[in-house]
């Protein structure tokens, strides 16, 4: 698949998109922080300029049959010489849509849910920021580009995450989410160093063909399971999964954007990206497909007993990404990245939704909500309840056909234990989400007034202003409209995402049908335990406290992490080399300085008042050298 | 005097005899000088020890020599140490305590020394010069000493001049010093 | 008695016995005696050495002239010295003169 | 000959000296202009000369040599190459930086800056000196003033830090000295011309005793793990812009001594004790970053975090692969201008607040904003966040390191996670949280204050977008180098 050199039209505009947001970042955060109105200007110009670039380049770009790429030579030092531009072919395209709109679209609902908050302006510089790294990284024409991106991303996401860093756990967390990313980019940045060294270029074209054939077997699949490791830190995968619920002290809109439809969906992204390579080695998809689904099955468990709205959707988010995995692990490439579309626009727009919650009720928990009236609140339960659906796989919601998609996929396996894994997987999922809706429509013991305290869970601001609500509801209504509208292009997407020459994929009626019927037990277990007229709504798990605790406490892996830090970082290894700075080296030196001080107090005494010392040590001496020179 | 003494009364069995008599008062002098506790003997030690070096001066062929020696060395440095004895009161009341140890250890570094020179200078070959003048007078050391070697002769008479200011300041020093005797003081 | 030897011999045992002295002496005076004793020795060793090795006797002569001449200038000194240390520790005791401690 | 520019660069600070003893105590004002004139003067020659460097020419420019000893074989040879344009560079900014710092000093202003100008001589000299003499005698010079500038103006427990810090340094330089005359005498050919010895080549043998006692001798200087001791105490005691001067400046002297005359002379030594050299780098690097968890002061933190930061530049010289010098120069520079903007802004926090303390401190975010965004800039610098100056460094090592030797290239990239860990440990508890409210009262950065601090973030920011700016420079100095090595 030989590069096609772009026109200098598509050129500027697409560097323009992706350094406008970078402009507005420095602009806002450097020159107009003070004044909140012309920095709002700028972040919203520069987002929308993006947007309308990408949706143009989506249209126009609609019918190639070659990928555009532009470079020019960024970093050259010894054999490393690295590359800046960008690389247009359908996958990045696709994304870059999803990644703009959905950033457009937070942006505006931020207008109405940070409003009053003293530090909004910065606010939206680390937004731009976001947008400039997350973009850079889609259309990034080299591995190195797209790391370089990685880590922007990573930074952004601290900084968004720690916004109100006077709160200690929010802080806490963004330090959390930047060291564990981090940990995984050490793996990808050990794996691009592989590839370096044994292919010289790192170009993602020249991976995709060459790869497979230049590198032996088994170097193929550790540098492949080695840039899995980035995948599995910044999409919050199997061990390094704690991170991510932690990530919702950021704003919500925050969440929404990052930790929900684009950044964590990077990961997935990239493995996309490199899909040939990975397509190569079948361990590589093996231990994919394997991490995929055991972080699917625990979040979803984790998600069934979380109280907080946020923290649901965190635990659905990681697992939906687990699905994805699963879905690029069992060998669909579609199935994969149909998945992240439909979920990037359902998953933003539960987060919306909430946001609009948590803003006008002041708690995350979703069981005072709804005893406050939240179902009082027209547009965003509407718009809940459809992304819920979405989310279980309701028909005909695009969460449906993408999930069915990623069935499809894992039909194909031989072992038919991952199929089941799917199976139970989609029954927890809509099990939780309809947990959730349930107890949002339905409220044990409904507040009769419905007073509404305004008050914000973090930030003073006078009541919501319509404008406010208007231009939330206004994002919600678009991305409804996304997820209803999403399920039916499918197949337009996988003849585009394949060069116009779609692969025949098998059609399973049988496996459609289960599917659904997997769905449905799941909302009528929800609804015998939720939404009954008697239903108790605590969920069957009471019954296994053991089990609830393992679930809540997040299978116990933070207390793992806290303890392996606390003990093992600090505790031996910062304590011991403390010691030894200190005890060793230190008292090594100091030893030396006292062993001189001692020497010089020592030879004192020979320097003792008494002439006929020193003569005797005169004459012995001149006497020994004569015996000596005697004997000699 | 009898035939038997007689045969021992040669000229050689004489300077040997008179050899030996200088080589006894020599180290008896010596060893007095150096051995007992009381300082006065030691300083008649010194003097009976210079008297036999003056004798060794007459065996070593400069008669002049043997009596500038005794002239300096017995007349002069003798008397004065024993004016110096005289005037630094009851000294010799004070016999010292013998420090046992230190005996020894100077016995033991004089005799290693003894050794090691012994044996260097029985190692080494003494040639002779090549030419060897015999005029002895002591004319020719009277001119010499005044031609060829007359920087000599001014350095000594310097080196002795400063010796006798410098020693007349330091004792003049403590002329001011009221009370030579030291008695009353505590 | 005409060899070189003997009296080189008895140079280095007079000059020894003047050591001893010098070393295990407690009084000042008594070090003065010992030097002077050393000093007679080396004299010896330069007319035993001008007798059967020297170029020109007189030089060996005037060597020990020398010699003689700076022994009084030294044992003048020495005296004084002796003196004003007398005054100053009431004792010539060499054992108490330990002001030029390390 | 052209205007001899090298000479100028290392003379204006001399001539600042002059002039500063020639003032008044009193009129301190005149002391801080003349000083500050001085190191602009200085800085503006230096970013001529770097505009003016032509990259493609490989090997020296701006060459000044002349004979200035005939019986011993000492020049007056004065020239720069890729490698140390950029050091003179960064020699230049700090000194410019850290004067502008220390403008609202009052203790003893006069003796502090002549001790400051004294000191930046010298460095300027090593840098671009190519006689071993000089060499030896400019190294000296930087080193002496430093024990007087901690030992009166310093802070916590002063007096042993300054005499500890001298002493290592001499004790260094003790190493060196041997070092030079043995190579003076071994090449034969009696002299000190350091292009000349390297042309004439040295037999392997002495060249690997030689490269040892460079390495350990300039080590010390450098930081290199074992005797990197010093460097936090030095540092903790040392007033703002000689710790910033010292960090920033006379760790990468250390550095540059090993490179310039270990690696240059001693090529053979090298690929004999690289080893070596790379595993003691790699244990600085995580060591450095463990230690520094443990730290509570933060001029300790950002000490260690300087030892850790230098073991990568010893790690990537240890390479001796082309990127690999690279990535460890442009690592020299990038640490001094991060180390000089950490200290810069510790210092103000010091000046205000009298405590270095992190528990003390939490929450200075809100009380200084702008003293607390150059700290955060420059620790995520030191994280190694791309698009800021020494991510491209740190890549390079790596990338090189892991080449040469993977097992210590995978715990390097491994002490990143951990830096990483502790410098956002020490942002959190320093800046983060409850507003402070025990020096709440505390004033933030007036605006001139912040110019210095801005020049320097600016330069990290700069070079880290735009990193050929300076690559290709040292490229052009390390290509040559690298030759010997094969």
């Amino acid at each position: 698949m030989t590069a096609v050199a772009p026109g200098s039209t598509i050129v500027w505009l697409t560097l323009a998109a992706m350094g406008l947001p970078f402009a507005a970042f420095l602009a806002i955060f450097f020159v107009t922080r003070p004044r909140l109105l012309p920095s709002l200007v700028i972040s919203l110009a520069c987002s929308a300029f993006s947007l309308a670039v990408a949706w143009w380049l989506l249209i126009h770009l609609r019918g190639i049959d070659a990928p555009l790429m532009f470079q020019a030579l960024w970093m050259h030092g010894g054999q490393a010489s690295i590359g800046f531009g960008f690389l247009l072919d359908p996958l990045s395209l696709v994304m870059l849509a999803i990644v703009t709109s959905i950033s457009f679209l937070v942006q505006v609902y931020s207008l109405g849910y940070m409003a009053g908050d003293p530090g909004m302006a910065k606010y939206y510089s680390f937004l731009s920021l976001f947008a400039w790294s997350m973009i850079g990284l889609v259309v990034a024409s080299n591995l190195m580009q797209l790391y370089i991106f990685w880590e922007l991303v990573g930074l952004s996401s601290y900084l968004l995450i720690g916004f109100w860093h006077q709160k200690f756990s929010a802080s806490q967390a963004g330090k959390k989410a930047f060291v564990m990313t981090r940990l995984g980019d050490l793996g990808f940045f050990l794996g691009i160093i592989v590839l370096l060294l044994n292919l010289g270029d790192l170009s993602i074209l020249g991976l995709n063909s060459q790869a497979a054939a230049k590198l032996s077997p088994a170097l193929l699949t550790a540098s492949a399971v080695l840039v899995f490791c980035g995948v599995v830190g910044k999409s919050a995968q199997f061990p390094l999964l704690t991170w991510l619920p932690d990530a919702m002290e950021g704003p919500t809109p925050v969440s929404a954007l990052l930790h929900s439809a684009t950044m964590v969906a990077a990961g997935v992204y990239l493995v996309s990206r490199l899909y040939p390579m990975y397509a190569a080695s079948a361990d590589a998809l093996a231990i994919m497909l394997a991490i995929g689904t055991v972080t699917m099955l625990l979040a979803s468990t984790m998600a069934m007993v979380a109280r907080d709205i946020k923290q649901v959707w965190a635990y659905s988010t990681v697992s939906q990404l687990g699905f994805m995995l699963m879905g690029l692990g069992a060998g669909s490439y579609f199935a994969g990245v149909f998945h992240l579309t439909t979920h990037a626009a359902f998953k933003a727009l539960l987060f919306l939704c909430s946001g609009v919650f948590i803003h006008h009720f002041g708690t995350n928990d979703f069981f005072d909500m709804s005893r406050q009236g939240a179902r009082h609140l027209r547009i965003p339960m509407v718009c809940i309840t459809i992304a819920g659906a979405a989310l279980a796989g309701v028909f005909p919601l695009a969460g449906f056909f993408s999930k069915e998609a990623v069935m499809g996929s894992l039909a194909e396996l031989d072992q038919g234990i991952w199929l089941w894994a799917g199976l139970l997987g989609a029954l927890l999922t809509a099990y939780y989400t309809f947990r959730l809706l349930f107890v949002m429509w339905r409220p044990l013991q409904p507040l009769q007034d419905k007073q509404s305290n305004p008050g914000h869970d973090d930030h003073q601001h006078s009541g919501h202003s319509s404008f406010g609500y208007g231009v939330m509801s206004a994002a919600l209504i678009v991305l409804a409209g996304f997820t209803i509208a999403l399920g039916f292009l499918g197949d337009k997407l996988i003849a585009f995402l394949h060069w116009q020459r779609p692969p025949q994929i098998p059609h399973h009626t049988w496996l459609l049908v289960t599917a659904i019927l997997v769905v449905l037990v799941g909302i009528a277990l929800a609804w015998w335990e939720f939404g009954r007229r008697g239903a108790a709504q605590e969920g069957f798990l009471r019954r296994f406290p053991a089990l609830e605790t393992l679930f809540a406490r997040r299978w116990y892996l933070d207390d793992l992490y806290r303890r392996l830090t606390d003990y093992v970082v600090y505790g031996v290894f910062s304590r011991l080399c403390t010691l030894n700075d200190r005890r060793v080296v230190d008292g090594a030196i100091d030893g030396v300085c006292r062993g001189t001080v001692g020497a010089g107090w020592l030879l004192s005494f020979l320097q003792s008042g008494l002439l006929q010392y020193n003569l005797f040590a005169m004459v012995l001496v001149i006497a020994l050298v004569g015996i000596y020179f005697l004997l000699l | 005097m009898s035939p038997a003494i007689a045969q021992y009364i040669r000229p050689e069995v004489v300077a040997y005899a008179a050899f030996g008599f200088t080589l006894v008062l020599v180290f008896g002098g010596a060893l007095l000088a150096v051995l007992p506790k009381n300082i006065i003997h030691n300083v008649f030690g010194l003097a009976t020890s210079l008297v036999g070096v003056a004798g060794l001066f007459i065996f070593l062929g400069s008669e002049f020599l043997a009596m500038m020696e005794i002239l300096i060395y017995i007349g002069a440095i003798c008397i004065a140490i024993v004016f110096a004895i005289m005037l630094s009161q009851p000294m010799h009341l004070q016999i010292p305590k013998r420090y046992r140890p230190k005996l020894i250890f100077s016995f033991v570094v004089a005799t290693s020394l003894f050794i090691s020179f012994h044996g260097i200078v029985t190692r080494t070959e003494w040639e002779p010069a090549l030419v060897r003048g015999g005029d002895w007078e002591v004319a020719r050391l009277g001119r010499l000493l005044l031609t060829r070697y007359e920087l000599l002769f001014e350095l000594v008479s310097l080196v002795l001049l400063v010796a006798i200011m410098g020693s007349i300041i330091t004792a003049a020093a403590l002329g001011g010093d009221k009370n030579p005797t030291g008695d009353e003081e505590t | 008695m005409d060899s070189l030897h003997t009296y080189l011999f008895v140079a280095l045992l007079l000059f020894c016995i003047g050591l001893f002295g010098l070393l295990q002496r407690r009084s000042l005076i008594g070090m003065l005696i010992s030097v002077e004793l050393m000093l007679n020795a080396a004299s010896i060793n330069f007319l035993a050495f001008n007798r059967f090795l020297g170029p020109d006797p007189a030089v060996g002569q005037i060597m020990v002239l020398f010699i003689m001449g700076i022994a009084a200038a030294e044992a003048a000194i020495a005296l004084s010295l002796i003196l004003a240390l007398y005054r100053r520790l009431r004792s010539i005791d060499i054992e108490k003169a330990r002001e030029l401690r390390g | 000959m052209s205007f001899p520019i090298l000479s100028a660069i290392m003379l204006s600070p001399g001539l600042g000296l002059l002039a500063v003893l020639f003032l008044p105590r009193e009129n301190k004002r005149a002391v801080r202009w003349i000083s500050l004139l001085s190191a602009g003067l200085s800085l503006a020659l230096t970013l001529y000369a770097y505009a003016v460097f032509d990259t493609t020419a490989k090997g020296l420019q701006f060459v000044e040599r002349v004979l200035w000893v005939k019986s011993l074989g000492i020049y007056y040879f004065l020239a720069v190459d890729g490698i140390s344009l950029p050091l003179v560079l960064l020699t230049s900014i700090v000194f410019f930086t850290g004067v502008w710092t220390m403008w609202d000093l009052e203790k003893r202003v006069k003796e502090f800056f002549a001790l400051m100008l004294l000191m930046v001589l010298g460095v300027y000299g090593v840098f671009m000196a190519l006689d071993l003499f000089f060499l030896f005698v400019f190294y000296d010079v930087s080193l002496f003033p430093m024990y007087p500038l901690i030992a009166i103006w310093g802070s916590t427990r002063k007096e042993y830090g300054a005499l500890k810090l001298t002493l290592y340094l001499l004790a260094g330089s003790a190493l060196v000295l041997p070092g030079i005359l043995y190579v003076y005498f071994q090449s034969g050919l009696f002299s000190f011309d350091l292009m000349e010895i390297a042309a004439a080549g040295l037999p392997p043998s002495v060249q690997s005793l030689g490269f040892l006692l460079f390495l350990f001798g300039f080590g010390v200087l450098a930081g290199l793990w074992p005797f990197h001791t010093w460097s936090p105490v030095g540092h903790v005691a040392a007033p703002t812009a000689v710790s910033m001067i010292h960090a920033g400046v006379l760790m990468k002297l250390g550095a540059y001594g090993v490179l310039r005359v270990g690696m240059f002379l001693c090529p053979q030594g090298l690929v004999e004790w690289s080893p070596l050299m790379a595993t003691l780098a790699t244990v600085g690097i995580v060591y450095g970053a463990l230690v520094g968890l443990a730290q509570t002061d933060l001029k300790y933190v950002i000490g260690y975090s300087s030892v850790s930061h230098m073991g990568l530049v010893s790690l990537g010289l240890a390479t001796g692969t082309l990127g690999g010098v690279d990535g460890a120069v442009f690592q020299m520079f990038a640490h001094g201008i991060m180390t000089a903007l950490f200290f810069s802004s510790v210092g103000h926090i010091y000046d205000r607040t009298h405590t270095k303390l992190i528990p003390e401190l939490g929450g200075m975010a809100k009380v200084m904003p702008r003293a607390s965004f150059f700290f955060i800039l420059a620790a995520l610098a030191g994280i190694g966040v791309p698009c800021l100056a020494s991510f491209w460094a740190e890549l390079l090592v790596f990338i090189n390191g892991f080449q040469v030797y993977p097992a210590l290239g995978t715990a390097a990239v491994l002490g990143l996670v951990v830096s990483a860990l502790f410098m956002l440990r020490v942002v959190q508890r320093t800046f983060y949280g409850e507003k402070n409210q025990k020096y709440a009262a505390a004033p933030d950065m007036s605006a001139v204050m912040v110019i210095p601090r801005a020049l320097l973030a600016g330069a990290i920011l700069l070079f880290g977008l735009l990193p050929r700016l300076m690559l290709d420079t040292i490229q052009s100095g390390v290509a040559p180098l690298v030759e010997l090595f094969k």
